[in-house]
């Protein structure tokens, strides 16, 4: 977590949405900008305030990170690449 | 062959990935867009797929079954884009020495893939209204298979 | 279709005959002619039956199935005469209108099969040599599948 | 079971051998005659005395009649199937 006064290093994060989420948010992809040792969930927190239809989003998504399956608490780190889940329906 | 795909599923194919000398035992799923009374009139589902994501879990699948059983071998499919009534959209095929391992092996790789693939389904009805279908849908939680 | 037939088994054709829209789950097993260290360099598998009785008991096979999974649909097949090591001898597809009553069925019907068909084996080896193989068999009870 | 000397009633069974049993006994059917009340055990019995290489038949095989499995208490009926069937190993 960062501590103190001097500028924070950020991090850059590719987000993609898809399926429902994708339609009720209008795009397929944002590019996130989150304090270094954000996790999951407190990017998923930030989309749901800062893109349109945000809300749209559920608090608890299924998410992955880099094309694996990641839980909340998952750590982001510059590069990454975020995927929001709506839930699976493959087969 | 990619595990995921846009083309129909080729059950011959399928089958002669898996095939070895010292294999007497296959065992083939396939799940297929299905039509009941309860679903309404569907008349085709629209799959879509987190598709890097989609392929490496597939293999990811795949690789922890050939840990399960070592001798097995395995060849997986799931289609993507429109797919009618009636047809095919995911197929997992198992060979072992012999039925048990068949059986245990193919039935695990498919709930895995079920459980674990970023893939959605939209369907479409005989009126052409379309429709999410998911686990939180208004649809409800009902699955091809 | 008999189910009992000197003719290969041709997996569409089983596929075709379960397919119905309201049949989600479809799962087919392949028991095929398998060599392996055990059991020595077997080329091909020579099987009898006592023809009117195995037709007749793997149609009472898939009558208790129907009772058991009413809305499943099955399509069964044993091959006689010589089958080559790698090709099937015995084929059961059971469709269901989800995956767990489709494989529960299929391997239902596969053992029962196992267990009641009046069907005998007789090995031939690379060097020409026959042996018949059974449970009481000097080659053991070792099984295609 | 017959029980006096009045001309015991007979039945005749077709039987049928399968197999190795074809093999070891040079033969595929034989024509059976039998006294009423005789059960596919009785008939088992009468098959390894009377027929050449008999004894090579087990005493306890599986039986058939008329195309169902039965087991060696059945009782035989004039015109019976019997089949003696070698370890089914279909599959």
């Amino acid at each position: 977590m960062p501590q103190n006064d001097v500028v924070q290093p950020q991090v850059r994060v590719r987000c993609r949405f898809f399926a429902r989420y994708a339609e009720v948010l209008g795009t397929a992809t944002h590019e996130l900008q989150v304090p270094r040792g954000t996790t999951v969930g407190s990017a998923v927190q930030a989309l749901r305030e800062r893109l349109p239809g945000g809300q749209a989003l559920p608090k608890v998504p299924l998410a992955a990170v880099n094309l694996e399956h990641v839980d909340l608490g998952h750590v982001l780190v510059d590069g990454d690449e975020l995927a929001l889940l709506p839930p699976l329906a493959g087969g | 062959m990619p595990f995921v795909t846009h083309a129909p599923i080729d059950v011959p194919a399928l089958l002669a990935e898996v095939a070895r000398r010292d294999r007497g035992g296959t065992v083939v799923f396939l799940g297929s867009v299905r039509r009941s009374e309860d679903d309404g009139p569907v008349e085709a589902i629209e799959y879509t797929a987190y598709e890097e994501m989609a392929e490496a879990e597939f293999g990811k699948i795949v690789a922890e079954a050939e840990v399960r059983w070592p001798d097995a071998g395995f060849a997986v499919r799931h289609r993507l884009g429109e797919v009618l009534t009636g047809e095919p959209s995911i197929a997992v095929a198992a060979a072992a020495a012999h039925r048990a391992a068949a059986f245990d092996a193919a039935r695990w790789v498919v709930e895995e893939a079920k459980r674990r693939l970023p893939i959605w389904k939209r369907e479409r009805f005989d009126d052409g209204s379309r429709q999410w279908r998911d686990g939180s849908g208004v649809a409800g939680a009902s699955d091809t298979a």
